[in-house]
């Protein structure tokens, strides 16, 4: 029988990192210079588990650019001003596995499943092929929100292995059976005995979380405000449009895919877009639906709370904070939902200070 | 294994109609005659166009599925892609993704009048479901179609106006923007016309496309003659990548141009707080 | 000129300027001046149009050198053209070492159509200077750049 | 810096404008943010101590035709003459409330110096900022968690303004000092120099915050780093490319940038790009003895020529 829990000593955490890495594509938190980033593991790798990555490690399975496929054009041989062309795709992509994202990271893969799963082939192979060995968060940091959204430091969605830190090794939870094989390994003891410990953990970091608005998954977004163009321009004025927190997100997965040629071959790409560009709905006509900031910050926000909850039944944002803590004027998407939710302001205000104190 | 959605099927171009100044009309079949005999679609499905290392634009096919010869693409030249289409000849190679979206409800029309209400290319997602009404007649009522462009040259489809012109039982009323004096036309622009033939709304159904600012004033003018906006139907555009629902840029709120859409009726924009 | 010309070709970009620099390469040419193979000539209308960016590109894209040619000062076919480009190529020639891209690759100069042995002996030095530091290397361009890699190899 | 007089300041010339653009309290203890004071009301919010690190100037722009009152320290002060050089504010349009500073706080400098913890309170105390996280209070100069651009700060008081808001202050900085950075980079050998912008640019996540934080980068949407026609950039996200976009950046803002440090504040990846645009500028200041953002009258040195450049020397081969 798999094993359902395990443990790793403090000194033996490198050995598992050493063990995963032979066996997969390994990517881990590692420090440059003072950003943490998902980098592909090697020996020398600075692996921080301190804090969350700078931006999260969707690009491992959701790359920032990938080709789509490649052509070549041919000239005919019975006419030389005719080509024909030729399109190539590329290989499947190896066994590979993230370790130590945090649960909101994971989390962002479980959001964008059911979007690409059954849809997109580039995303499904990798999603298939890769492992999530998730580090449960000990505390929170600046902006964090996680459990407004129902999730929380310890969320085991998205995850395959959980591994929660303990003050003498890792405690790891099998998720999946992905996870299951993870955890049959001869390095790896037997983790029972130390259940009880990780969720004293996991509940005294979930009890530090920030609770910024209430209602959840259900939070009731006010259509009034929703609709308000006044409401967005008021909330949008300090937004630079910069596009930062759509880049940092875990779950933001809008794209462009553009032609790149050479002489006579190239290749269709895809890569990441973002909704807070103007020119991101700009068409041809000069005609464009989201010319205003308002207009493109409530595309955004209302994607993730109104739009894809509608599509598929969960709320589109896994409360990780980075659009917030990286946002250089302080957009707050936590407040402005709990702006807008229709419980208001006030209420929020209310529980917010509840769950400080 | 899932299908690759974002290969396109290599087509070549057979024929290419030269409409106006700025648009061409392109029949294209699939290379692969086995994909091209098992091709499938319903009037008002989009394709989405690639010319290689260029990129790819989102057209609707505008010649009806129960004309299977060819597929037919009108295409107006007016960015990147468009214009690389346009530099194409017979015989050129291009990518085809279709088909995609939802269509003209024909189903729910059978039985009725139905008033045609378009401009310049706009009458392209038209042409498709008129030339299936034509070759299904005895499913519809009357059928009227406005039509206007800027000016006489922009007239697209010329030789099917004349057909249709000479039916006796279709009513087309031309218009042109600015008219030249004497010429048998109308002159106006299309919501202006609209009000003066202004169609009765009674088992009527009213179909429009164009520019968006003149189907913003066409489907303030059918619900002021009495249009239900479940008969308002209309096909929309929109900057698209992706064609299936994922890229991000054709949303109304949950719903998406290029796979819900693009047909959709007043009542659905209405009731997504839409303008257009 | 063999010793260089020995080695194996290297990849120099040359923007000149159509009313004078083209004119004095051409003159070498037509006076059957002995010259090394390696530059790309790209005739340009002045070189006020060379764009900075247009020499950060070609390196970019795998060029061991570029130089750039146009009218000497107060000769500039649009009076002021060369004068806005002596600013910005100066300005370039200093920035490129910054971000690590030896400066001696970059060459700006004047030449005037009837100099032809002035230019011969430009393109000479110059692409012998190019040959003595070797290759530009490709460490600025990412393995994954399948289509950079191919115009570089 | 005396909030009580900046919120009069701010009361005063509010009836005569569209808004007000000042500072308010962040998302947390230890972020300012910018702030658009419209109602009298909404002055209890405001702020103005050194968490007031932004550019507030760069919202200007967009309202070129509103008229808009604005909070300036002296080095936000220089975007703003940047702009009236190139004709992209009207003055008329302008009521700038000059406050004079002796440097503020960098957001990511102090969530380093506390570990990225949670902040619950900050104070300031003289050129002490005392912070408070829930591993207890911290006492960190101010100095050490200024931005760069503090440390050699020339002017503490905003070169153009209506209202000064406390008394004008002197640099007492080294103006030699202000390139030291650029300088040291410089004393490296090119390959280490390569190395070093590799491995910082090799970060970049294209994401566009530096250009689109930038006050003078002024193209926007039709950057050439994402049009098609012109064709300068692939949207792969290789060091290639990435490399390309920030030359790009540089070279655009050569004798324009005022080094605000808005690109390098908003880059999520903290990559030093104001050490690009510092590079040129301190060649600017060398080769023709100018400085961006000094003298509304003045032209970029790149948008000008002398017939005789007496710092250029031809170069031999």
């Amino acid at each position: 029988m798999k094993r359902e829990a395990g443990f790793i000593p403090k000194d033996g955490w490198n050995a598992f990192l050493a063990s995963l890495a032979k066996r997969f594509n390994l990517y881990v938190p590692c420090r440059e210079g003072e950003t943490i980033l998902f980098q592909p593991y090697h020996a020398e790798s600075v692996i921080c588990l301190d804090r969350p990555a700078a931006s999260a490690p969707k690009g491992v399975i959701f790359p920032q650019s990938e080709t789509l496929f490649s052509f070549e054009l041919k000239k005919k041989a019975e006419d030389p001003r005719k080509v024909d062309v030729e399109l190539k795709s590329e290989g499947a992509p190896q066994d590979t596995a993230i370790v130590a994202l945090r649960p909101c990271d994971a989390r962002g893969f479980s959001i964008l499943d059911p979007v690409y799963m059954d849809v997109d082939p580039y995303y499904r192979s990798r999603r298939e092929k890769t492992t999530i060995i998730t580090l449960a968060c000990p505390n929170p940091y600046p902006g964090c929100f996680c459990t407004s959204v129902e999730s929380s430091p310890a969320d085991k969605s998205g995850s395959d292995v959980l591994v929660t830190e303990l003050d003498n090794g890792y405690f790891l939870e099998a998720v999946t059976e992905k996870g299951r094989t993870i955890l049959d390994d001869n390095a790896i003891q037997d983790g029972a005995g130390y259940k009880e410990e990780a969720e004293g953990r996991q509940k005294a970091a979930h009890d530090r979380v920030k609770k910024a608005f209430s209602g959840g998954k259900k939070v009731k977004i006010s259509q009034e405000r929703l609709l308000s163009d006044e409401f967005w321009e008021e909330t949008t004025a300090k937004c630079l449009s910069c596009g930062a927190c759509t880049y940092l997100c875990p779950t933001c997965y809008c794209f462009n895919i553009t032609d790149e040629q050479t002489v006579n071959r190239g290749e269709r790409i895809r890569s990441w877009d973002s909704c807070m560009f103007p020119h991101f709905t700009l068409e041809t006509s000069g005609h464009n639906p989201r010319t205003k900031k308002a207009q493109r910050f409530k595309q955004r926000v209302g994607h993730k709370f109104v739009y894809y909850p509608e599509q598929y039944g969960d709320l589109g944002c896994s409360g990780c904070g980075r659009c917030i803590r990286f946002c250089p004027i302080s957009m707050e998407i936590s407040k402005v939902v709990a702006k807008l939710s229709e419980e208001g302001e006030g209420s929020t205000k209310d529980a917010a200070e509840g769950a400080r104190s | 294994m899932i299908e690759n959605p974002y290969i396109p099927d290599l087509a070549t171009i057979n024929e290419i109609i030269v409409e106006t100044p700025t648009i061409k009309t392109f029949r294209v079949t699939l290379n692969d005659p086995s994909r091209m005999e098992a091709f499938r679609f319903e009037p008002g499905q989009v394709g989405q166009l690639s010319v290689f290392g260029v990129g790819e634009a989102t057209f609707v096919i505008n010649s009806p599925p129960t004309r299977r010869d060819f597929l037919q693409f009108s295409v107006m030249k007016a960015g990147e892609v468009t214009t690389a289409i346009h530099e194409l000849a017979v015989g050129d190679q291009l990518g085809v993704r279709a088909p995609l979206g939802n269509y003209f409800p024909y189903e729910s029309m059978k039985g009725k009048k139905i008033v045609f209400i378009g401009g310049g290319i706009g009458l392209a997602p038209l042409r498709t479901l008129i030339l299936f009404m034509l070759d299904n007649r005895a499913d519809y009522g009357p059928i009227t179609i406005i039509y206007g462009a800027r000016t006489h040259n922009d007239y697209c489809y010329k030789e099917e106006l004349k057909e249709w012109g000479e039916r006796k039982d279709v009513e087309l009323i031309l218009t042109v923007d600015a008219g030249s004096p004497g010429a048998p036309i109308r002159e106006g622009f299309v919501p202006t016309v609209l009000n003066e033939v202004a169609p009765k709304p009674e088992e009527t159904i009213a179909i429009t496309c164009g520019p968006p600012i003149m189907i913003k004033f066409v489907l303030q003018n059918l619900v002021k003659l009495g249009f239900g906006e479940k008969e308002i139907i209309t096909t929309l555009e929109a900057r698209m990548k992706c064609g299936i629902g994922l890229c991000g840029r054709c949303n109304i709120g949950s719903h998406f141009i290029c796979k819900d859409g693009p047909v959709f009726s007043l009542a659905q924009l209405n009731s997504w707080n839409y303008e257009i | 000129m063999s010793d260089v010309t020995a080695n194996k070709e290297l990849r120099i970009v040359g923007f000149l300027c159509n009313w004078c620099s083209y004119g004095g390469a051409d003159t070498a040419g037509v006076g059957r001046f002995k010259q090394p193979t390696d530059l790309r000539i790209i005739r340009v209308p002045c070189s006020g149009r060379v764009d900075p960016l247009l020499v950060a590109k070609a390196f970019a894209n795998g060029a061991d050198g570029v130089l750039v040619s146009g009218c000497h000062p107060r000769d500039c076919h649009y009076s002021e053209g060369n004068y806005y480009a002596r600013r910005r190529l100066e300005m370039l020639k200093r920035f490129l070492p910054f971000i690590g891209i030896d400066e001696k690759r970059f060459h700006y100069t004047w030449i005037s159509a009837s100099e032809g042995q002035r230019w011969q002996k430009t393109v000479t030095d110059f692409t012998k200077r190019i040959h003595e530091l070797g290759p530009a290397g490709k460490a600025v361009l990412d393995p994954a750049d399948k289509a950079v890699e191919e115009m570089a190899s | 810096m005396n909030r009580e007089r900046l919120k009069e300041a701010v009361a005063e010339i509010l009836p005569g404008v569209d808004a007000v653009i000042a500072y308010g309290q962040g998302f947390d203890a230890a972020h300012g943010e910018p702030c658009f004071v419209t109602k009298k009301e909404e002055l209890e919010g405001l702020i103005l101590n050194p968490l007031c690190e932004h550019n507030l100037a760069s919202y200007l722009p967009s309202r070129k035709n509103k008229k808009t009152g604005v909070v300036v320290k002296g080095c936000d002060s220089r975007t703003i003459v940047q702009f009236l050089q190139e004709g992209l504010v009207k003055r008329e349009n302008l009521v700038i409330i000059g406050v004079p500073c002796t440097g503020v706080v960098s957001a990511k400098k102090l969530a380093r110096a506390l570990d990225h913890q949670t902040v619950e309170e900050v104070r300031f105390e003289g050129e002490t900022v005392i912070a408070r996280t829930p591993r207890g209070e911290k006492r960190i100069a101010l100095a050490d968690v200024s931005p760069d651009k503090c440390r050699t700060c020339r002017y503490p008081t905003p070169l153009i303004y209506d209202v000064l808001v406390g008394e004008p202050i002197e640099s007492d900085k080294d103006p030699a000092a202000v390139y030291d950075d650029v300088r040291e980079l410089m004393g490296k050998s090119l390959e280490e120099r390569k190395a070093y912008w590799e491995k910082e640019i090799g970060r970049c996540t294209r994401c566009y915050a530096c250009r689109n934080a930038c006050p003078l980068c002024v193209c926007q949407d039709s950057c050439i780093a994402e049009t098609r026609d012109p064709h300068w950039q692939s949207q792969r996200s290789n060091l290639s490319e990435k490399m390309m976009f920030h030359f790009i950046h540089a070279i655009h803002l050569a004798g324009r940038c005022t080094e605000c440090g808005e690109c390098e504040r908003a880059c999520p990846m903290d990559i030093p790009l104001g050490k690009l645009k510092k590079k040129i500028n301190m060649d600017m200041l060398d080769l023709f003895d100018y400085v961006p953002g000094i003298v509304c009258e003045d032209k970029p040195p790149l948008y000008t020529f002398k017939v005789e450049e007496k710092k250029i020397e031809e170069h031999e081969l």
